[in-house]
């Protein structure tokens, strides 16, 4: 069981490229938020604010080739992997030219063919999915290559993340789990999700290496997410990472979060670690507050601009669509429907 | 005026005061009241019988039946109907065979938020009254009307078998009605909603709604379409529907859910064999599209039949 | 002679020779040769393509998915069908959606030893083809010969989408043919198992060869009746079927899954809606009763349809 | 954890009447296989052969009033939980007179009135059954009540033992878990199964007690167990026993188990715990050659005469049966088949 070591943490530009991977995505989410407020966002609108430290640890890690299947609330993983504000906001508007083309939205979108998975909603589901993924890739002989996928404490009660973690444990893959520990499911705290006294207890059960990290802490995150990627890549296996942060928004745009406790608010674990990041940064004096305002001002921007130009793109039209869900067509089966 | 979403809330604060042996698990049920809000406040009167339940579908499902094996009146609410698939099997092979099995009922009512929304996509959406109507030993209801969402809910939990209890999200807060019922048809009875004698319409949840709009719209043609809401799907009220069709000689069937097999091949094939002669045109179906349910809403009012598909297919129904 | 599952045996030998992107997946599938030695010998050929998995269909299914994603080709065997319940959530909700959603295909085959067997009870005989035929993105075969257990397995895996592969238990063994075919029908195409012109029975997987034991019975009546095999269920062959049925102007369906929705309602819908003026009578249907598979073989043979009850079900048709 | 402790071991006439247990079993399921063999059941036959100090542990400890939720090789436990010669023989042979009057079989019964849960095939799925039951009694107010039920290595790979043993730990219920070790699920042998480096280690990870025995010392079995079912009993939460043993017959009864290690059966693990405890009692002089071998004769004259008597006893009659799985028959859907 490792642990966030300063000695190998992260160099200046490292931890720079992803502050601004984090800085990017909280200023997209905040675009969402209020796109959803305006109306102009049909649908589920879910943030992972408070988490990009942790998030984009694990896209920042991630080699072209590798794969990742993010979840909920990884916009930041999404883009230090390759994601970018335009598809994201295509995504959420419906926009034809999106990767989901307007048939699915949100966070429910991937190019799975560059390694980018697309979540369905039923949690844990992709664990086993990744892991074949990985079966797959060493079939074919290709060695070094990661697959890793993100859950929440919640998602940790579902049976397939039990089959999933077990599987990739007996064919000891390359797999990284990480748990954002965000200490509530919805509305549901931790003890009345899982009754150990330490998430991290868990690894040991699978026979799978178990890391803890402080998720509000960007430079414990790049250390240990970067070095449990790092031992599955070296034929480690599979790699469970416990990262414990607070959820600092409701669990949908439409949840205001008041069950949420105040005291966790004001513990260390509620620290927003974008926050953290900057004043960290200025402190060792690695950028300055203007320069920082600065790459606020060019996120916000680039964001602004993005939705005004995808929101003047076309919608699908459901009179062009074959609403055919097989790709051989041949195969389609005919209903002649009234 | 109280709301579908109220009534349901009503049935189980109801049911909660009226028999010990009621108990509702499911995520989030507890003092946040629910996803939908449909257990709002039941947990601060009853918190030792409105529990948070984890991430487990297999499990919640799993807990109510031992429950019920001991003598409890559980109600499962599954977040959304789409996440059932996960407690499919306890409720599929453990519930559905337990009396056949043992001869001991299984009492457990399992709440099914479903049918779609606009941008809910494909994990949100589903409509899955076939998949559980399919398997023996279920009961499978639909309701459609603010006094059946209140009353079917009582009988559901009333009966000493598992029920599905199919209630579409679309009605939660747009359905309104005066006061709660004081009677109801028993389970197991469809209501015709409104009475017609040039074709009959038969359909169920939300769809109920879409079919009696297009039947106020022909009326402008001239034609009475007689519209039957079947409120529970399993059992199915065959002579109800065989009744309707004597009358009218015509017959289409709509449902939310997907065009293979589902309610409306069951209804089909029922008034075919045992009332084929009662009809004067090719029985009709309409369902929603053969794909997953689409997340933009263009998509998705395209994808499922409204009103103004069941006009279009009433009239051809008609002509034919 | 060779039997239906040396059939499926040779097909996935010949598979796993000619493609390198074809594994099998599955409980004891490995040095084992699985629960029914359909895959005897194949581990030790190919011992890193065919992979003893863990007590987890939900797992296994996925793992199929994502390799697939990648471009592999897995054969997930269920040890029976009945347990794919536990790996349906992955089934339908994330192959069957995944080229809808993201125009990647997702060419996996899923075995499921299906159907009822003497002794084999609740949990070891179910019928599910009609569950998954019902959700978009799925093809569901259901092969009745020791052809199509050979040819529909190898074209299975040639299909870029999933493929639920319903192999019928009671078939392995019993079921023979002289050789393996070289050629046969494409999926999707049902076949004509015997020409008649008096009536037409519908039937797939086991009940095929019970329809054809009743078509014999019949001759001695002076009876012809012509027997359609369906081959697939999803998709349906619904001209094959109008075709046979313009012809005896008859239809019996026979089913050995439960009554309620499934193949036979979906085949009598289609008819009634796209042939009723073909039909000189009511369309009939004949399934297992609504109860749970019973373990007794006594009760068992009453349960599931067996030539007898389809000879008076097919008298009845034709008095009709 | 603890571990066997031969001070809190069995009295003389705990442990005489527990080996009776067992050897009662044994030499009903030896019955069993040889009705199997002369085709007089059909259907699977799956023995338990090697497990029955394990098993008779569970249903030794239990109360009236417990609930017990067997497996598929807890014969002995059944009996010992009061399931007898009778109705196991009229289940397999498929008496009308049956608990499940011909239409469940074998192992697939019970009587859930008297707290005698009928299992399902699906593996796991009586985990969360339990569970619930014990949150029933608890709302109902009863105290003192313990849920046993058992399973095998390889049902640990189930999402549902994961989700059903999680609840049970989240409600802090007085579910006793016990896993029968014997190194195989049918053909799969443990390295295929799981990766952990022991299966005690999952404990932990739900928060539950953990025990280990050797499944082949009926006194060790019945003292661990006796612990863990009072443990519970007085509030201490859910209780997880791992017996390490060796199934000493195939899968079921068509199956030889050619694929099982030599290596295995020659080691401790593959001690025959009839044996053992026989040796064990001679060695104390708790019983002579003589009366242990009158027991056994009286147990095979039990079976023998059951068994005869339930060959001629009626099977259900189809013409009978009313072909309705629901108690509220008012309900029942009529479909006018042809
Ligand atoms: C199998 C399943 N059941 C229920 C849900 C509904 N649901 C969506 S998110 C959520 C809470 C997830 O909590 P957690 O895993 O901790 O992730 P977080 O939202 O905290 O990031 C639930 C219950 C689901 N998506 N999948
Ligand atoms: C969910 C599920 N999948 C597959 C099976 C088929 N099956 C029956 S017993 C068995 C092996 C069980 O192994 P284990 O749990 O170790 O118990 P043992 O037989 O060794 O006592 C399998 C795979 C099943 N019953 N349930
Ligand atoms: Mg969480
Ligand atoms: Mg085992």
């Amino acid at each position: 069981m490792s642990s966030a070591s300063r000695s190998s943490g992260p160099t200046r530009t490292e931890y720079l490229k992803a502050f601004r991977v984090m800085l990017l995505a909280r200023t997209l989410e905040e675009k969402l938020a209020s796109l959803y407020r305006a109306g102009l966002i049909t649908g589920g609108v879910f943030l992972g604010r408070g988490q990009e430290a942790l998030s984009t640890s694990v896209g920042f890690h991630l080699h072209k080739g590798d794969i990742f299947a993010p979840l909920i609330r990884d916009q930041a993983g999404r883009m230090a992997f390759g994601d970018t504000v335009l598809d994201t906001l295509r995504t959420y508007l419906g926009s034809q030219l999106g990767s989901m083309r307007g048939r699915d939205g949100n966070i429910h979108r991937g190019r799975p063919r560059e390694g980018y998975y697309a979540m369905i909603s039923h949690l844990g589901a992709m664990i086993p999915v990744v892991a074949g993924a990985l079966m797959a890739r060493r079939m074919r002989g290709e060695t070094g290559v990661v697959g890793a996928t993100c859950i929440g404490d919640g998602g940790t009660s579902t049976g397939a993340f039990h089959e999933g973690l077990n599987v990739a444990a007996v064919e000891k893959l390359p797999l990284v789990l990480v748990i954002a520990n965000n200490q509530y499911a919805y509305s549901t705290p931790n003890t009345r999700q899982f009754a150990c006294a330490d998430l991290l207890d868990k690894a040991a059960g699978y026979g799978v290496a178990g890391h803890r990290v402080d998720g509000t802490d960007l430079g414990a995150c790049l250390s240990v997410v970067g070095g449990a990627i790092k031992a599955a890549r070296e034929g480690g296996g599979p790699q469970m990472i416990i990262g414990d942060l607070l959820r600092l928004v409701g669990h949908a745009e439409h949840d205001p979060g008041k069950y949420m406790d105040e005291k966790l608010k004001a513990a260390p674990v509620g620290r927003d670690c974008l926050q953290v990041a900057e004043e960290f940064i200025l402190e060792e004096t690695w950028a300055t507050a203007d320069e920082i305002a600065a790459w606020r001002t060019e996120a916000k921007e680039e964001v602004d601009e993005t939705a005004m130009k995808v929101r003047r793109e076309p919608t699908p039209d459901p009179n062009e669509e074959e609403w055919c869900a097989i790709s051989e067509t041949r195969l389609q089966d005919n209903f002649a429907d009234a | 005026m109280i709301t579908y979403k109220e009534a349901l809330t009503a049935a189980m604060a109801k049911l909660l005061a009226d028999d010990p042996r009621v108990f509702i698990y499911g995520q989030d049920v507890g003092s946040f009241g629910g996803a939908f809000k449909v257990t709002e406040g039941l947990a601060a009167a009853y918190p030792d019988r409105v529990l948070d339940a984890p991430i487990s579908e297999d499990a919640i499902v799993g807990v109510a039946i031992g429950a019920a094996i001991e003598g409890m009146r559980p109600i499962v609410e599954m977040q959304f109907a789409d996440f059932s698939t996960c407690g499919l099997n306890q409720i599929v092979n453990q519930a559905a065979t337990l009396f056949y099995r043992t001869e001991v009922p299984c009492p457990i009512v399992v709440r099914l938020p479903s049918g779609g929304t606009a941008g809910a996509g494909p994990f949100h959406s589903q409509s899955m009254e076939a998949l559980y109507a399919t398997y023996p030993g279920l009961i499978v209801m639909t309701p459609a009307t603010v006094e059946d969402a209140y009353s079917m809910l009582i009988e559901a939990v009333a009966i000493d078998d598992p029920v599905l209890f199919c209630e579409h999200k679309l009605l939660y807060n747009h359905l309104k009605a005066e006061k709660l019922p004081t009677e109801s048809l028993p389970a197991g009875k469809a209501r015709v909603a409104r009475h017609g004698r040039d074709a009959t319409i038969v359909s169920y949840g939300a769809m109920v709604h879409e079919s009696l709009l297009a039947a106020k719209e022909l009326v402008e043609d001239g034609y009475e379409i007689e519209v039957i809401d079947l409120r529970t799907v399993k059992p199915l009220d065959t002579d109800t529907i065989l009744a309707s069709v004597a009358r009218t000689g015509r017959l289409l069937c709509v449902s939310e859910a997907w065009p293979w097999g589902g309610v409306a091949a069951e209804v089909v094939a029922r008034v075919c064999a045992e009332g084929f002669a009662l009809l004067d045109a090719p029985p009709q179906r309409l369902n929603a599209k053969d794909t997953p349910v689409p997340y933009h809403p263009d998509l998705w009012s395209a994808h499922r039949p409204t009103a103004s598909a069941i006009v279009t297919a009433t009239r051809s129904l008609l002509q034919a």
